[in-house]
């Protein structure tokens, strides 16, 4: 009984204020805001090791939060391309840090950020750092990959929809997905320098997979597994700086063409970060985080500049001093906008000046917590 | 395991008994409950606000026109993070959390109208702390959780389904007059 | 059979490394430290809101961290007197944040750092910031009080061995817990200004109680629910910086002494903070953390200073100036340590000199993560 | 749900002929592993360790012989919490915790003797992670994780009864000659 009545005690300050004034105050009322605000929005996984990570809602023009979406520990995001659903894939611990993993695939209402279902994975999920390639929607948008580690790689193939799990795919030395154009199934990239082909059944049920001839050198100049789509091609970029145009069409991946982006440039310029490039579609441009005095080891340096590298005329437009900067996304308008993370905790924001080669200028800061190092955006 | 009950009531009718001598120059329940801050509690009184006001008056000043500041006269007892920085406004949770079903007092006063409002800082629940937005400490009025109504150093999401913090909002529920 | 093996592969690695080399190379091999080094320890409680917290604990001569013991959220820690035993009360959440809630009674073996048991309790334990009050070790050792806030305020008293629930006092309008000496139960500061002599029963199951006097003015100078025991007396400081003497021994709190802590001092000080005084019984000297130009809602200030005062001779002996020390705890040696914690994460050793008052220098510094409020130490 | 395993197995043997070709300078097993780096995995071979050391040799200073600083040289591609500085030591993991039951492996010169180690990185588990201690970032020969056994933005507790990462040690388990 005495719970009871004090528990009434706060509810009634809340429910029966009009009564604590005398004159023509009227009380307000506590509520909870139905859904955000509209407006384009970057997402960024602030993931945490010890506790709930959060996907946070960021307004592209003011960086205004709009909200959280909460997590479990050591996860990934995914954000469907309308902007409208969300799905993380993470670890709850019995006692948080020891004990049982439930690994769960969580979907969420972006609009609402509610949490419209969950279901469980196969406990194999890769717990790693914030990767897009590690937790994928196929181009039709009917299945979830995930990247599993046991740490033999395989992929859990779960129903979008229902995030029922369909099958898991052996995908053994390989890592990485990346949705098939035009038909149902990934790629992965094998530690041989390869790539293999994973064609999934429409019903998700059954896999076959095919290795491409030798694509890369993993020894001499290893890719980073960040890649970004283009006009029907398939980019990648290595630690040294070559960036790879691969077809993902056929029934093989096939390499088309590489380019040295730091030709004729001095100072041992070299990409590096997390999720450290980004293309800009209208403008054909790719922004990419770079960083002098490369050395093995340096592959995850923070971006001491962004460059604007021009796809179809294979030139370096322009080159930005930032700080700090090790993950970033750019947006699909004619004008990009760039948002950049850092190890630390903020979330910049940058415009691009197309007359000046999309040389970027800082145009707003936020925080961030956690590890923020995926980032995505709608328009 | 509940022979305390039957002290433990006497306390609480003793309580009770002091409040309502303290009511006694008031007219009604409203101006009592404007006046001492005591609320109602299952048929006991237990005091919510302090009247002991011997403390200076805030000047007027930018910050506390500033909602997104630490410094906005509303907040003079919140002791969290901000609910209108992370999606939410003054008065409402962000989307996807819920409202505290309880929650502590405040007594702010407004540099506007320099009129004492009473403010409901109700907790958001049920989402992961919102570090990205400023965290706040203020505790004007506050008192340890012997005084629970205005106790500010716990989770009042205690009462929900889902108990995680997320963000505290500052509602204005009445005036101190 | 994929996962098997590759498993096998990390684990090859570690048992079978001597076919590596070809010369006199001898491997190392991985291991757990089994124990921690001996001598005696300061506990931090490490409070995490959206995750892991930890009980912390550092040698007290060199602050080197000797480990971690991890708890749930919003917890609180115990830290039994012969420092072999630690109990933590925390919340584990199905999903972390949201879900239901399970609020898990833990004991560590503080040698090993091990979980040696845990138990469930009702689902009523305060989720507060750290305060030593909310969960206490009856005095002859075999009861754990558990402070209860739904909000309406109760005691849960659980076996100290087993961790068992034995019963839930119901404490209305009243908070903290303060051990009686010489028998079984515990006192709680009241609303009104009276405290309540809980007696519980040899077996734990019962229990009555008994209001004391009014002993303090809660609207006119609040006590803070911070306590210290020294010769036999239970002392309280107020919001303005009264310092209560009070005698826990009889039926009902009786108070003994009151005294002035700023009597004749200039600039408005008032003791602030959380755990923000501690007694050095050898020396009768109480450490009490001060703010200048004190005023309402200033309660919660970090120390600008540490005030020594001799207990016997009521007068400040000290005042040494400090950066932002949000709870503190001192040793029982006769040139007593003093530990400090902030609120943004660190941990501060000083040294004092009886020969000046006691006054604090500097001996000292590490990290703490979350919110560290609570300290205990051993010696 | 397994008919990719023959087309995979094919894969497998393939890959395995290719390490088997660069095996073919070198005499016996123990000398293909310091070699190479490649690790027998179930009859299967993987790549562990880069044999690409065109990258600079690093000078001698005080930072590479504190093993409480980032720039000790076994460190050369850790990524995560010192449990040196958590209550272990440079191979122990902090009492109460479980090393790791698989690890990455990284290729680091030791400047007192010139020679390079092969360490084996295991992360210490059940824990929160001990962010008191330094946490350090160096990535030597460090691999994305279609080259698994040498990457190390992944929890490495994967295949313990409980995953929470604590900390990581660096445990010289060969020489790579």
């Amino acid at each position: 009984m005495l719970k009871l009545t004090h528990v009434a005690f706060g509810a009634f300050l809340v429910a029966a204020p009009a009564a604590l004034a005398e004159d023509a105050f009227t009380p307000e009322q506590v509520s909870v805001k139905e859904a955000i605000d509209p407006g384009p929005n970057v997402f960024v996984y602030q993931e945490e090791w010890k506790g709930a990570g959060s996907i946070a809602v960021f307004a592209q023009d003011s960086l205004k939060l709009k909200g959280l979406m909460s997590t479990g520990a050591m996860g990934q995001m995914l954000v469907a391309p309308d902007g409208k659903t969300a799905w993380a894939q993470s670890s709850f611990l019995k006692r948080i840090v020891y004990g049982p993993n439930e690994q769960v695939l969580q979907t969420f209402d972006i609009d609402k950020l509610t949490v419209k279902g969950e279901a469980i994975l196969p406990p194999k999920a890769a717990m790693a750092l914030g990767y897009s390639a590690l937790l994928r929607l196929s181009t039709d948008g009917k299945l979830i990959f995930v990247q599993n580690a046991t740490p033999a790689s395989s992929v859990t193939v779960a129903d979008a929809a229902t995030g029922a799990t369909l099958q898991e795919v052996p995908t053994p030395g390989c890592w990485g997905i990346y949705p098939l154009p035009g038909k149902s199934g990934f790629a992965t990239i094998c530690g041989d320098g390869t790539f293999s082909t994973v064609t999934v059944s429409a019903d998700g049920k059954t896999a076959s997979a095919e290795a491409s001839a030798p694509i890369f050198d993993p020894d001499a100049d290893p890719i980073f597994i960040e890649d970004e789509s283009y006009d029907g091609a398939l980019y990648f970029v290595s630690y040294k700086g070559v960036l790879y145009k691969l077809d993902p069409s056929g029934k093989t991946v096939a390499k088309l063409e590489t380019t040295e982006l730091t030709a004729g440039v001095e100072g041992g310029w070299a990409p590096g970060g997390y999720q450290l490039m980004s293309i800009a579609p209208k403008a054909g441009v790719l922004f990419i985080q770079m960083h002098p005095d490369a050395k093995d080891g340096s592959h995850k340096f923070v971006a001491k500049e962004i460059w604007a590298y021009d796809l179809k005329a294979k030139k370096v437009l322009s080159r930005s001093k930032v700080e700090d900067v090790a993950s970033l996304v750019a947006s699909k308008s004619d004008t990009p906008l760039v948002f950049g993370s850092t190890e630390v905790g903020k979330l910049f924001r940058f415009e691009t000046d197309p007359a000046a080669g999309y040389a970027l200028k800082s145009a707003g800061e936020t925080a961030l917590t956690g590890f923020p190092l995926t980032l995505d955006l709608v328009e | 395991m509940f022979n305390l009950i039957d002290k433990l009531t006497g306390w609480m009718d003793k309580m009770a008994e002091g409040s309502a001598r303290r009511m006694a120059l008031s007219t009604g329940r409203r101006s009592f409950l404007a006046r001492t801050g005591a609320v109602i509690v299952g048929g006991a009184l237990l005091p919510v606000l302090p009247f002991d006001r011997t403390f200076g008056v805030l000047p007027a000043n930018a910050a506390e026109s500033d909602e997104f500041s630490c410094e906005y006269w509303r907040y003079c007892a919140l002791d969290g993070n901000l609910c209108n920085s992370c999606g939410g406004t003054l008065t409402q949770c962000p989307p996807g959390s819920e409202a505290s079903k309880v929650s502590w007092v405040g007594t702010c006063k407004n540099p506007v109208d320099g009129k004492d409002y009473l403010v409901s800082y109700n907790d958001c629940c049920g989402r992961s702390e919102c570090d990205n937005a400023p965290f706040c400490n203020t505790n004007q009025g506050e008192r340890p959780g012997y005084r629970m109504g205005l106790h500010n150093d716990i989770n009042w999401c205690m009462a929900n389904a889902s108990v995680g913090y997320h963000c505290t909002v500052a509602v204005l529920v009445g005036l101190a007059e």
